[in-house]
C-alpha cells in the first residue's frame, strides 16, 4: 500500500492533515487564552493527542511503522505530563 | 490481581509488543516481568477474582453504544451555535467498593459523553460527577447505576 | 521547507533573547528554553531535510538506500536535547534556589557581586 | 664571575639564617663576598687594561635568545669594582647603622640580592640577561624602599619607584628586542662590534626611544627624576648603595654600553643631551631648596646624573672621558656623604641642616670624611672630581655651535649649585656652632666611619695620583664607551684655562648662592615648583587612571545582565551580519520553496505562535505551556523529516522539563510587566537582529554544497559491522559513543548539581541582615580607593617638590 | 462494491482516520468554544480519546505486522484507561481551586460535601 | 597505544563513578578524590612523556577510522595542556582537603572537581568538534554546580550570570558546530582541516569562524564578551574559583587556538586584526578593572581576564614563535592564577576578609607567606626570572618580529598594570599593618591556612596546616622552576606550535594513523 | 489523593517499565535506546511519585538515584574499557556470538552494555530532579510529604 495508491488520494490525505491543523490550532488557542489553569492543561493534553494523531496519520500516509512507537511513547508521556500538572495546581491551591 | 497471574499477563504483553509469539520470547518475558514486579512489589498487594468473559463484552458493548450516543448529542451542542446543556454536579452514591471498582466506573463515566468523574469523596461512597445534561439528575444517576455500575460489578464481582 | 525552518529558527533566537533580556529570571529560563529549541532545530538542519526517510535500515537489508534523513545530525541533536534538560534542570534548581536566597525574581536586584 | 654572581644570590639566600647566628657581627662577615670579589676583579686590571674581553657563556633560554653570559671589559669591570667595593663598605657600615633594627635578616637578604643583580646587570654579556638583572634590580629596590614597611611614605615611595622603573624597564624591553631583532641576537659583544648595521636600520629610531626611556627612567632624568629623593623613605645605607655605585647609575651604564652602538647620530645627541642638562640643572635647582640632609644629597645626585648623561649624549672622546671620571668620584664622595649623612641622622637625632652645626667637635673622623667628600661634590681642591670637573667644562666647551652656547652656561649653573649644595650639606652642619639636636652627639662607632673614611681617602688619593687609574681603569672604560681605544691622561692642574675659568666663575657664583640661601629659599618658591610638575604629574595621572578604569569598569561591568547579554549579541551580529553581507552574500533560491506541504508549514507557524504567545504571556503557565508546544511541534517536525528516535526524546524531555518548570515556577513570583516601553523595544530590536541573522546563516549555509560521506559510511557499516539497524542509535552507542558518555556525565553532573542546590542549605541566615550588610558593603565600595586615597591625598607637599 | 471490498482495508483505515481526525477536530472546537473548563473538559475527554483511539486503531489495521497491531491495540487500551483518569485529575483541580462553573449550571452537589473549605478562590487559581 | 590518550578521561570519570557509589561516606570520597587526582597526574605525565618520545598520539575511539569515529588526539600542546591540568588539579584537591568545609564534601564537591578535569581534559584531547561542544559542556556543568555548591547569596548572583552567559555561548558553539556540518559534512577536526578549505562561499566558513570566535571568546573571557568572570568568579570557595581561575577560560583560548590553525586557517587574514584588537582590548579591560578592586579575588579575576589577553594576542599575531609564547604564556596562567587564588585564601584567612582596605600586616607576622606571594605575583606580573617574563618575552619578541608593534605596546602597558595591582596587594595585605577596626586571626600561626573557610576561629593541626601549605609552595616552585628551566618549556612549546603552524602533522596523524 | 489516580498507577506502572526495557533493548535496530527507555522508566516513576508521594516512590525504587547514577556510568566505563583487554580501542564494540532470544536480532555486545549504562543514568538523573525539585516544592504544603529514610540526610 502506498501513499497515493487507490483511496489514499493526496487531496483526502491532506483534508485530514488539515483537520488535524485546524485542531491543533484551536487547541492552542485555548492554550494562549485560558483563561484557568486547568483549561490549558486541558488544551495541552488535546494538542498532545493531536500529536499522537497526527503522527499516527503520518506513519500511515508515509508506511513507517516505526512512528508507531513514537505515537505510543508520546501518548504514555502524556498521561504523565497531565496528571502532574493537575496535581501541581491542586496542591498550589492547598498551599495558598 | 494475583501477582503471578499478573506476571503471565506481563510475559504476554512482553510478546506482543514484540510481535512474536515464541517459548522463548515468553520465557524472557516472564523473567523480565519476575524483575520488574520484584521491583514493584508494592502494586500488586490485592487479589482480584478472574472475569466472566461475557460480562466483559457485554460492558463493553453497552460502553461503545453510550460513547456514539452521547458523542452526536455533544457533538450537535458544540457545533451549533448556543447551548443546550444544562450542566450540573451530581452526587452519585456508590455501592462499588473495592479500589478497582471505582476506577472503572469513574473512568466508564467520565468517557462517556455527558458526564466526568470529578472526584470520589474521602469515605469512598460518594462519586462526584459533572453532567452536561443534568435537567433531571435523578435520571442521570439512574442511568449511572443501573447502566455502568451493575455492569462494572458484574464484571469484577 | 528549509526556508520555511530558516524563518522559525531566527524567530526562536529572537523570542529566546527577548525573553532573556527581560528582568525576571522566570522569563530568563523561558528564553534559555527557547534558545535551546532554536540551536536544536538549526542542527537539525544541518544535514538538509529528507521527509519521511528515517535512517533505519530495513529488516531484510543490510544497507539503506539513499535518500534517506542524515543520521549524524540526529545523533547531535539527541545528545543536545539531552544535555539542555540537565541544563534546565539545574537551572531551575538554580534561581529557585536564588530567588528563596535572594528573595525576589528581579534581575536588576542581583548586582551585588559586580557594581 | 658567573660564580661570583651566583654566589651573591646564594649568600642573599643564606643571610638571613647567618643574620639569625651572627648577629651584630652580621654586617663584617657577609662583607666578607663582595670584598673578595673586589679583589677579584682587582685582579682583572691589568689583562682587562691590556684590551682583554673575558667572555663567560652558559646556556639558559637559548631558544628565547636569553644566555647566561657575561662579558668583562674596561666599563663592566670599572662598575664591578664600584659595586663591590662601595658594597662591601655598605655591608659593614648597614650593620652598625641598623644595630638592633628587626626584621635585619630580610635587609640583608634585599641588599645582597640588588648586590648580585647589580653586578649581573653590569657584567651581563647578553642583553635580555641585561634585562632580567635591571628588572631584578628595581624588585630588590622596591623591597629595599619599602623596608620601613609600617610607614605609608615608604610604601608610596616604593611604588612609585616601581612604577617608574618598571614602565621604563617595559620599555627598555621592548628596545632591546627591536636591538636583537636589528642585529640578529642578543649578545652584547657582537652588537657591539655591529653598531653601522643597528643605525642604518629602520627600526633604529624606535629602538633608541625605547632603550632611553629605560635608562632615563632609572636614572632619575627630567622628568623621571621625582622618585628617587622618594627613595629616601630607605635606610641610610640602601640610600648610598642606590645613589653612588648602583642602581640610579644602571641607567648611566646601559647608555654608556650601547653608546657606541646607538649613539653619535643626531637623535642620540639632541635627546640625550639635552634630557641631561635639564636634569642636571634641574637636580641642582631642587637640591638648593632642600634643608634634609638626605633629600640634598638624592637631588644632588640628580644633577649628577644629569651630568653624566648629558656628557654622554655629547659622544666626544673628552666627554667620554670626562664621563668616565665624573662617575668614578661621584661614586666615591657621593657614598661617602650618604654614610656620613647617615651617621649624623644616627647620632643626632636629625637631619635637617638648618638644626645642624659645629658638629665637627664631636665627630671629628667623620667630619674629615665628610669635608673631603664635600669638596669633591664642590668639586675643588685636589680631589679626583675636580679632574672630573676640568674634563666636563673642557668636553661642553669642544661641544658644536649652538649646543656649546647652551650647554656653557647650562654647566656653569649646575656647577654653582653644586658649590651651594656641598656647602650646605657637607660642610656647613660640621662648622659653626654646635647647635642643639634631639640626641646627644657624639663620634659614629667604626664601622659607621670606616666607609665614608675610605670612600673619602680614595677620592683624595687618585685625585693625587691620577696616574693611579688613568690606564688601568679609566682608559678602558673609555675604551669600552667610545667603542675603540683611546690613551688617557689625567692631571689635576691643567694650566689656566677656559674650563678653569668656568670652574671659577661657578664657584664665586656658588658661594653667592650659599651666602643668599635663606633669602632665595623664601623668594623663589616658583623655581621649586618649576620642576615639581613631573611629580604632580605621575600623581595626577595615577588618579586620573583611577578614574578612568574605574568608570570604565563600571560602565561595562554594569551588573546587568541584559547588558551583557546585549553586548554579546550585538558582537555576534556585528560580526557576523558583516562578513555574511559583505563576504558570503548569495542570491537565495526561493524556488526550492515551493515543495514545500501545507501541514509542515502550519506546524512552523504553530511554532512561531506558541514562541510569541510564551513571550507575551502575562501568566508563568501560560508561558510555560506555550513553551511545551513549542517542544511539541519541534517533535513534529522531527517526525515529519525521518528522525523518530529524536521525535520520542524530544517529547519525554519537553515534558519532563514542563513537568519541571511548573514545580518551580509557582514558587517563584507572578510576572510583571517591569520594564518601559522604550527599552522593551529596544530589547526587541536587538532579539529582532539576532534572529535574522541566525536566519540569513541557516539560508546560506543550505546553499553550501554538501557530501554526506560520513552518513554513508555509517549506513554501510551500521548493521554489518555494528550490528544495529537503527543507525542514529548506532552513532550513539558505538561510533560515537564517546559524545554519549560525556554527555550522560553532564547529566549526572547536573542531577547533583539540582540535588546539591536544594538539600544543600547555607547555614540559616537572616535575609534582612544580609540585606543590610550588602547594602553598606555597595556603599562603602563607591567611596574612594582606599589606598589611593592614601598615595594622593597625603602626599606630603615637601618631599616630592 | 467489489472494489471496495476487495480493498475492504483501505477503506477501513482511511474510514478510521476520517472519523479520528472529525472526534479530534470535535474535542478542538469543543475546547475552543464550550463556555467553562468543565464542559471543555466534556468535550476533550471523550472525543479526543475517540479520536486517537480511533487513529491508532488505523494504525493497527493498516500495518501488516502483528507486533504492530498488538502495540497498537495496547496503546489504545492505554489511552483508554489513562484518559478518563487525567480528566478526573484535572477537573477535581479545576473543582478546587475555584473555576467557576458556566452560569448555566444550575446545581451543585459535591459543594455540601464535608471538607470543601478546599475549594479556595484564589485570582492566580484561576488563571 | 589504544588507551593512553584517553587515560585523563577516563581516571577522572571513574573516581567520580566510584565517589557516586561512595555517596554517603565522605572519608572514602577524599581518599578517592586524592587517588584519582594522583592517578591522572601520573596518567598526564606518561602522556606527556609519550608523546614527547614518540609524537602525536591519536586513539580512534570505538576503532573506528577516522573521520566516522571520535579521535584522541594527543600532540605536544594538548598532552602539555592536560599535564598543567593534572598538576593544578592535584595541588587543589590537596589544598582542598583542609579548606573545604564538609557539607560540600557531602555534597559530591569531589566529584565536581573530578569531573570537571574530565571536561578539560577531554576538551584538550579531542580531535572532534562536535565532541568538544560536549567536552565544553561538561566542564561548564561541573563549574555550574562547583560555584553554586553551597547556595549563598552571592554565589547565587554570580551563577545566575555565569550560567545564563555560558549557556547562550553553548547555543552559538552548537549553531557553529550545526553549520560547519552543513557546510562540510564532516565532524573530525584533521577532516575539516582539508574540507573547510573548500567550502563555497569561502566567506561561509569566514562566518562559521567567526561564531566560533564569539562562542569559545566567551568561554575564553574576551572583550567585550567577558563580563561573566568578575561577576561570579570571586564568589564560590577559594580553592574552587582557584581551580577555574587556572583552568576555565584556558580551554577557551585553546579551543580558538585549535579550530583556527586547524579549519580556519585560511580565514586568518580576516581574523587576524579582529584578534588583535579584540586582544587588546581584552588586556586594557582587565588590567583597568584589577587596578579599582577592592576585593581581592574581584582583582585576580580581572587579571584573568588581562591575561588572556595577552595569550590571545599571541593567537593573534599567529606566527609559529607567536603561538609558542602562547601556549608558554597559558601554562604560566595556569600554574600562576590558581596559586594566586589559592594564596587569597590565606590572605582572608588571616585578616579575615578578601577587602583589601580591611587587611594587613602579613608581611611582618608571616614573611613566608609574603615570599609564597611574590613568586606568583612578579611572575604574572612578567618580571625575571620567573616563567612569566619568558613567556611574555616569546610574545613581544614574536608581536616585534611580526610587526605588530601596536599591540606589543599595549601588552607592556598592561604588565605595567599588573605589576602595580600586585604592588597594590602587597602593600596592602603584606607591607602595611592591618585597619585596627578589622577582627583579625593575624595572631594566630600560619595554621589557619587550614582552616575550613568559613569557620572563624581555626582549631586544626599543625600537621594539617602544613598540608595546606604545601599545593602553594609546590606551585610556586614550579613557577621558579619554570623560570629556571624555561629552555625546556619553550622549546616544548615550539614543538607544539610547530603542530599548530603546520596543520599537515595534525592531519596525517588523525587521517593516516591508525585504522 | 485520588483513589482513581492510584488504581491506575497501580496498573499502569508496570506496563511502562516493561515498555522501557523492550524500548531499551530494542533501540539498537528501531526507535528507542538507553536515553529514551530511560526516560520512560524515569516517567513510571514520576508518576507513582505523583500518584502516592515521593517518599513512596523513592521507597519503590530502593536504590539512591546516586547509586543508579553511579552503577550506569561505571557499566558504560566497563563496556568501552573491556575492549582493551583484547587489545582494541577504547568503546570498541565487541560482540557475542550469542544472538539474544529476545528481540528479533540483537546481539550481545559491548555497546548493548553500554546502552544500558546510559539506560541506568538516566533513570538515575531523572529520578534525581524530579524527585529533589517535586520535595523542596512541597516542602511548604500544610500536608508533609514523607521522606524516605537515607536520602535527605
Ligand atoms: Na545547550
Ligand atoms: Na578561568
Amino acid at each position: 500500500m502506498n501513499l497515493s495508491d487507490g483511496v489514499f488520494d493526496v487531496f483526502v490525505v491532506n483534508f485530514l492533515y488539515l483537520m488535524l491543523m485546524a485542531a491543533l490550532l484551536l487547541a492552542f488557542v485555548r492554550l494562549a487564552v485560558g483563561p484557568s489553569m486547568p483549561d490549558r492543561v486541558v488544551a495541552l493534553d488535546l494538542i498532545a493527542n493531536l500529536v499522537v494523531a497526527t503522527t499516527a496519520l503520518y506513519a500511515i500516509t508515509t508506511n513507517q511503522q516505526v512512528l508507531l512507537d513514537v505515537a505510543i511513547g508520546i501518548a504514555l508521556i502524556t498521561f504523565l505530563g497531565t496528571v502532574a500538572f493537575a496535581q501541581y495546581i491542586e496542591r498550589r491551591a492547598r498551599d495558598d | 490481581m494475583n501477582p503471578f497471574l499478573l506476571n503471565i499477563l506481563l510475559a504476554l504483553a512482553w510478546e506482543a509488543m514484540n510481535g512474536e509469539f515464541t517459548f522463548e520470547n515468553f520465557a524472557v518475558g516472564f523473567a523480565l516481568g519476575f524483575v520488574i514486579l520484584f521491583f514493584a512489589q508494592r502494586v500488586t498487594g490485592e487479589t482480584v477474582y478472574a472475569r466472566r468473559v461475557w460480562r466483559v463484552l457485554g460492558l463493553l458493548v453497552f460502553f461503545v453504544k453510550e460513547l456514539i450516543i452521547a458523542n452526536v448529542r455533544v457533538a450537535y451542542d458544540v457545533l451549533t451555535p448556543g447551548y443546550q446543556m444544562r450542566p450540573g454536579v451530581l452526587a452519585v452514591p456508590l455501592d462499588a467498593e473495592t479500589d478497582e471498582e471505582i476506577m472503572l466506573l469513574a473512568s466508564l463515566t467520565s468517557l462517556t459523553p455527558g458526564t466526568l468523574n470529578l472526584d470520589v469523596s474521602a469515605d469512598r461512597r460518594t462519586l462526584y460527577i459533572h453532567a452536561m445534561y443534568a435537567d433531571d439528575p435523578a435520571a442521570v444517576k439512574r442511568s449511572i447505576k443501573e447502566g455502568f455500575e451493575r455492569r462494572v460489578l458484574g464484571v469484577l464481582r | 521547507m528549509i526556508v520555511v525552518l530558516a524563518f522559525v529558527i531566527g524567530g526562536l533566537y529572537a523570542a529566546g533573547l527577548y525573553m532573556m533580556l527581560r528582568r525576571s529570571i522566570t522569563k530568563l529560563i523561558i528564553g534559555l528554553g527557547l534558545l535551546s529549541h532554536a540551536a536544536n532545530l538549526l542542527l537539525f538542519t544541518a544535514g538538509g531535510l529528507v521527509r519521511a526517510r528515517p535512517p533505519l535500515i530495513p529488516d531484510n537489508s543490510e544497507t539503506i538506500q539513499p535518500p534517506f534523513a542524515d543520521p549524524v545530525p540526529q545523533a547531535l541533536v539527541l545528545t543536545a536535547i539531552v544535555i539542555s534538560f540537565g541544563v534546565t534542570a539545574f537551572a531551575l534548581a538554580l534561581i529557585h534556589r536564588a530567588n528563596r536566597v535572594i528573595g525576589t525574581d528581579d534581575m536588576d536586584q542581583m548586582k551585588a557581586t559586580d557594581v | 664571575m658567573t660564580t661570583g654572581i651566583l654566589s651573591i644570590f646564594a649568600l642573599a639566600f643564606l643571610a638571613p639564617v647567618i643574620c639569625r647566628f651572627a648577629r651584630g657581627h652580621t654586617g663584617w662577615l657577609l662583607a666578607l663576598l663582595p670584598a673578595t670579589l673586589t679583589i677579584y676583579f682587582a685582579t682583572r686590571i691589568g689583562l682587562v687594561a691590556h684590551g682583554e674581553r673575558i667572555t663567560e657563556r652558559l646556556a639558559w633560554v637559548p631558544s628565547l635568545g636569553v644566555e647566561l653570559t657575561f662579558y668583562l671589559d674596561g666599563l663592566s669591570l670599572l662598575f664591578a669594582l664600584l659595586i663591590c667595593g662601595i658594597g662591601a663598605l655598605v655591608l659593614i657600615y648597614a650593620g652598625a647603622y641598623l644595630k638592633g633594627r628587626e626584621q635585619l635578616g630580610r635587609f640583608y637578604l634585599y641588599l645582597l640580592l640588588f648586590m648580585g643583580a647589580m653586578l649581573g646587570l653590569v657584567l651581563a654579556g647578553n642583553l635580555l640577561l641585561l634585562f632580567v638583572f635591571w628588572e631584578l634590580t628595581s624588585i630588590s629596590s622596591f623591597l629595599l624602599i619599602g623596608f620601613e614597611h609600617k610607614k605609608a611614605e615608604a610604601r608610596r615611595a616604593a611604588l612609585q619607584a616601581l612604577l617608574i622603573t618598571g614602565g621604563g624597564g617595559l620599555a627598555l624591553l621592548a628596545g632591546l628586542v627591536l636591538l636583537g631583532q636589528i642585529s640578529g641576537g642578543y649578545d652584547v659583544p657582537e652588537l657591539l662590534a655591529g653598531g653601522d648595521a643597528v643605525r642604518a636600520s629602520t627600526l633604529y629610531l624606535p629602538a633608541l626611544l625605547l632603550v632611553l626611556a629605560g635608562a632615563f627612567t632609572k636614572s632619575a632624568q627630567f622628568p623621571f627624576h621625582f622618585w628617587l629623593p622618594g627613595a629616601m623613605q630607605a635606610p641610610t645605607p640602601v640610600s648610598a648603595y642606590l645613589h653612588s655605585a648602583t642602581m640610579v647609575k644602571a641607567g648611566v651604564y646601559l647608555l654608556a654600553r650601547l653608546a657606541s652602538v646607538l649613539g653619535g647620530t643626531d637623535e642620540w645627541f639632541y635627546i640625550v643631551t639635552s634630557v641631561g642638562a635639564a636634569t642636571m640643572v634641574a637636580g641642582g635647582v631642587l637640591a638648593f631648596f632642600q634643608t634634609d640632609l638626605k633629600l640634598i644629597l638624592a637631588y644632588s645626585t640628580v644633577s649628577a646624573l644629569g651630568t653624566l648623561v648629558m656628557l654622554e649624549g655629547l659622544s666626544t672622546d673628552h666627554a667620554a672621558r670626562a664621563m668616565v671620571v665624573f662617575l668614578f668620584a661621584h661614586a666615591l664622595y657621593k657614598g661617602a656623604l650618604f654614610m656620613v649623612a647617615g651617621a649624623i641622622d644616627h647620632e643626632t637625632g636629625t637631619r635637617d641642616v638648618t638644626r645642624l652645626g659645629g658638629l665637627r667637635r664631636v665627630m671629628p673622623v667623620t667630619a674629615v670624611a665628610a669635608v673631603i667628600a664635600g669638596v669633591s661634590l664642590a668639586g675643588f681642591g685636589p680631589v679626583f672630581s675636580f679632574i672630573g670637573k676640568e674634563l666636563l667644562n673642557e668636553a661642553v666647551l669642544l661641544a658644536e655651535g649652538t649646543a656649546r652656547g647652551v650647554l656653557v652656561p647650562f654647566t656653569i649653573l649646575g656647577s654653582a649649585l653644586f658649590v651651594a649644595v656641598a656647602c650646605a650639606a657637607a660642610l656647613r652642619p660640621f662648622f659653626g656652632e654646635l647647635k642643639e639636636t634631639p640626641k646627644g652627639a657624639h663620634e659614629a662607632p667604626a664601622a659607621m666611619w670606616l666607609g665614608p673614611v675610605i670612600l673619602a681617602a680614595l677620592g683624595l688619593v687618585v685625585g693625587l695620583a691620577p696616574a693611579l687609574v688613568a690606564g688601568s681603569l679609566v682608559a678602558p672604560a673609555v675604551a669600552s664607551v667610545l667603542g675603540r681605544s683611546e690613551p688617557v691622561e689625567l692631571a689635576l692642574w691643567h694650566g689656566f684655562n677656559a674650563a678653569l675659568l668656568m670652574s671659577v666663575i661657578a664657584a664665586v657664583a656658588g658661594a653667592l648662592l650659599f651666602r643668599f640661601r635663606e633669602r632665595l629659599r623664601g623668594g623663589t618658591a616658583w623655581s621649586r615648583n618649576l620642576f615639581a610638575f613631573p611629580a604632580r604629574g605621575y600623581e595626577l595621572s595615577l588618579t586620573w587612571l583611577h578614574r578612568a578604569a574605574a568608570m570604565a569598569t563600571r560602565v561595562l561591568q554594569s551588573g546587568y545582565l541584559r547588558s551583557y547579554l546585549t553586548i554579546i549579541v550585538l558582537t555576534t551580529v556585528g560580526l557576523v551580519g558583516y562578513t555574511l553581507l559583505t563576504r558570503a552574500y548569495t542570491p537565495l533560491n526561493f524556488a526550492a520553496a515551493r515543495e514545500v506541504r501545507f501541514y509542515e508549514v502550519g506546524v512552523a507557524a504553530l511554532i512561531l505562535l506558541a514562541a510569541l504567545v510564551a513571550v507575551r504571556s502575562r501568566t508563568r503557565l501560560g508561558a510555560v505551556a506555550s513553551l511545551g508546544v513549542v517542544g511539541y511541534c519541534v517533535a513534529l517536525i522531527f517526525i515529519l523529516f525521518g528522525a523518530p528516535d529524536l521525535a520520542l526524546t524530544q517529547f519525554l524531555i519537553e515534558t519532563l522539563t514542563v513537568i519541571l518548570l511548573v514545580l518551580v515556577l509557582h514558587r517563584l513570583p507572578p510576572l510583571a510587566l517591569i520594564a518601559r516601553a522604550p527599552a522593551r523595544a529596544r530589547d526587541l530590536v536587538v532579539a529582532l537582529l539576532f534572529g535574522g541573522t541566525m536566519t540569513a546563516l541557516v539560508l546560506v549555509a543550505w546553499g553550501v554544497p554538501f557530501q554526506q560521506q560520513a552518513s554513508n559510511f555509517y549506513a554501510e557499516r551500521s548493521y554489518t559491522e555494528a550490528h544495529g539497524r537503527n543507525i542514529v542509535n548506532v552513532i550513539l552507542v558505538d561510533f560515537r559513543g564517546l559524545d554519549t558518555l560525556g554527555e550522560i556525565t553532564v547529566l549526572s553532573v547536573a542531577a547533583i548539581g539540582v540535588y546539591a542546590l536544594l538539600k544543600l542549605r547555607p547555614p540559616e541566615a537572616k535575609r534582612g541582615a544580609a540585606v543590610v550588610n550588602d547594602l553598606s558593603a555597595r556603599r562603602r565600595e563607591s567611596s574612594p580607593d582606599g589606598e589611593l586615597a592614601e598615595v594622593v591625598a597625603r602626599a606630603p607637599e615637601g618631599e616630592v617638590s | 462494491m467489489i472494489e471496495v471490498v476487495a480493498h475492504w482495508r483501505e477503506w477501513l483505515v482511511l474510514g478510521l482516520l476520517s472519523a479520528g481526525a472529525l472526534f479530534l477536530l470535535l474535542a478542538a472546537v469543543g475546547v475552543f468554544r464550550l463556555p467553562d473548563v468543565y464542559t471543555r473538559m466534556q468535550a476533550a475527554t471523550k472525543a479526543a480519546t475517540l479520536g486517537a483511539g480511533c487513529t491508532l486503531l488505523a494504525v493497527a489495521v493498516y500495518f501488516d505486522d502483528f507486533g504492530v497491531t498488538v502495540r497498537a491495540l495496547l496503546v489504545v487500551a492505554f489511552i483508554f484507561l489513562t484518559a478518563p483518569v487525567a480528566a478526573h485529575m484535572i477537573g477535581r483541580a479545576a473543582y478546587i481551586i475555584g473555576v467557576p462553573f458556566w452560569h448555566g449550571t444550575k446545581l451543585d452537589e459535591m459543594a455540601a460535601r464535608e471538607g470543601d473549605s478546599r475549594r479556595a478562590a484564589s485570582d492566580e487559581g484561576k488563571r | 597505544m589504544k588507551l593512553l590518550p584517553v587515560l585523563p578521561v577516563l581516571i577522572p570519570l571513574l573516581t567520580a563513578a566510584l565517589a557516586l557509589l561512595q555517596w554517603r561516606h565522605r572519608v572514602a570520597q577524599r581518599r578517592l578524590s586524592v587517588a584519582g587526582a594522583i592517578a591522572l597526574f601520573v596518567a598526564a605525565v606518561w602522556l606527556f612523556a609519550v608523546v614527547q618520545r614518540e609524537g602525536v598520539q591519536v586513539v580512534q575511539s570505538g576503532g573506528w577510522q577516522a573521520p566516522f569515529g571520535i579521535s584522541f588526539v594527543a600532540d605536544t600542546f594538548s598532552s602539555l595542556m592536560v599535564l598543567f591540568a593534572a598538576t593544578t588539579n592535584l595541588c587543589v584537591v590537596i589544598y582542598s582537603l583542609t579548606s573545604i568545609d564538609a557539607r560540600r564534601e557531602a555534597f559530591g564537591y569531589h566529584l565536581l572537581l573530578h569531573v570537571m578535569l574530565m571536561g578539560v581534559c577531554g576538551a584538550f584531547l579531542t580531535g572532534d568538534i562536535f565532541n568538544l561542544y560536549v567536552w565544553f559542556e561538561l566542564m561548564l556543568m561541573a563549574s555550574f554546580v562547583l560555584l553554586a555548591l553551597g547556595g549563598e547569596r552571592r554565589q547565587m548572583e554570580g551563577a545566575i550570570k555565569y550560567v545564563t552567559i555560558n549557556l547562550v555561548s553553548s547555543a552559538l558553539f552548537l549553531a557553529a558546530v550545526g553549520l560547519l556540518y552543513a557546510a562540510t559534512g564532516t565532524l573530525n577536526m584533521a577532516d575539516l582541516a582539508l574540507k573547510a578549505q573548500h567550502v563555497n562561499p569561502a566567506g561561509m566558513r569566514t562566518v562559521i569562524a567567526l561564531l566560533f570566535f564569539v562562542a569559545f571568546g566567551v568561554k575564553a573571557a574576551l572583550f567585550p564578551l567577558y563580563f561573566w568572570l568578575p561577576a561570579s568568579y570571586h564568589t564560590p570557595p577559594v580553592v574552587i574559583s582557584a581551580i577555574f581561575a587556572g583552568l576555565l577560560t584556558k580551554v577557551g583560548v585553546y579551543s580558538l587556538a585549535r579550530v583556527f590553525t586547524l579549519i580556519f586557517r585560511n580565514d586568518a587574514g580576516y581574523m587576524q586584526p579582529l584578534l588583535l584588537w579584540v586582544a587588546a582590548l581584552t588586556m586594557i579591560a582587565g588590567g583597568l578593572g584589577a587596578i579599582v578592586q577592592r576585593d581581592l579575588r574581584r582583582m585576580l579575576s580581572f587579571l584573568i581576564i588581562s591575561h588572556i589577553g595577552v595569550a590571545a594576542m599571541g593567537l593573534g599575531i599567529f606566527t609559529e614563535r607567536a603561538f609558542a609564547g602562547m601556549i608558554f604564556y597559558l601554562i604560566e596562567d595556569i600554574v600562576v592564577l590558581t596559586n594566586l587564588f589559592l594564596i587569597a585564601g590565606g590572605v582572608r584567612l588571616l585578616c579575615g576578609t578578601y577587602d583589601l582596605t580591611q587587611t594587613g600586616g602579613i608581611y611582618r607576622r608571616h614573611p613566608s607567606f609574603g615570599f609564597l606571594f611574590l613568586i606568583p605575583a612578579l611572575s604574572l606580573s612578567g618580571i625575571p626570572p620567573f616563567s612569566g617574563f619568558f613567556a611574555k618575552l616569546a610574545l613581544i619578541q614574536a608581536g616585534l618580529e611580526a610587526g605588530r608593534y601596536a599591540v606589543v605596546g599595549v601588552s607592556l602597558a598592561v604588565s605595567l598594570l599588573t605589576l602595580y595591582a600586585m604592588a597594590r596587594v602587597w602593600m596592602l595585605a603584606f607591607w602595611r599593618e592591618q585597619p585596627a577596626t578589622t577582627p583579625t586571626n593575624l595572631a594566630a600561626p600560619l595554621a589557619t591556612l587550614a582552616a575550613p573557610l568559613t569557620t572563624p576561629i581555626p582549631t586544626i593541626s599543625p600537621r594539617r596546616a602544613r598540608r595546606a601549605l604545601i599545593p602553594i609552595a609546590a606551585l610556586s616552585a614550579l613557577t621558579i622552576a619554570l623560570g629556571l628551566g624555561a629552555e625546556f618549556v619553550f622549546r616544548q612549546s615550539l614543538i607544539a606550535a610547530g603542530v599548530l603552524a603546520e596543520p599537515r602533522l595534525y592531519v596525517e596523524a588523525v587521517l593516516g594513523g591508525e585504522r | 489523593m485520588s483513589i482513581i489516580l492510584r488504581t491506575a498507577t497501580r496498573y499502569l506502572m508496570p506496563l511502562l517499565l516493561l515498555f522501557s526495557v523492550f524500548l531499551l533493548l530494542r533501540g539498537h535496530n528501531k526507535p528507542g535506546g538507553g536515553f529514551i527507555g530511560g526516560l520512560v522508566a524515569a516517567a513510571a516513576f514520576s508518576l507513582y511519585a505523583v500518584a502516592y508521594s515521593v517518599g513512596e516512590a523513592r521507597a519503590l525504587v530502593r536504590l539512591r538515584p546516586q547509586t543508579l547514577i553511579g552503577v550506569g556510568l561505571l557499566v558504560a566505563l566497563t563496556s568501552g574499557v573491556v575492549p582493551l583487554f583484547a587489545g582494541r580501542s577504547f568503546l570498541t564494540g565487541m560482540w557475542g556470538g550469542a544472538r539474544l532470544p529476545v528481540v528479533g536480532e540483537i546481539y550481545l555486545g559491548t555497546p548493548v552494555f553500554f546502552d544500558i549504562g546510559v539506560y541506568l543514568v538516566v533513570i538515575g538523573i531523572s529520578l534525581m530532579d524530579v524527585f529533589t525539585l517535586a520535595e523542596e516544592t512541597a516542602e511548604t504544603a500544610d500536608v508533609p510529604e514523607p521522606r524516605a529514610g537515607g536520602e535527605t540526610g
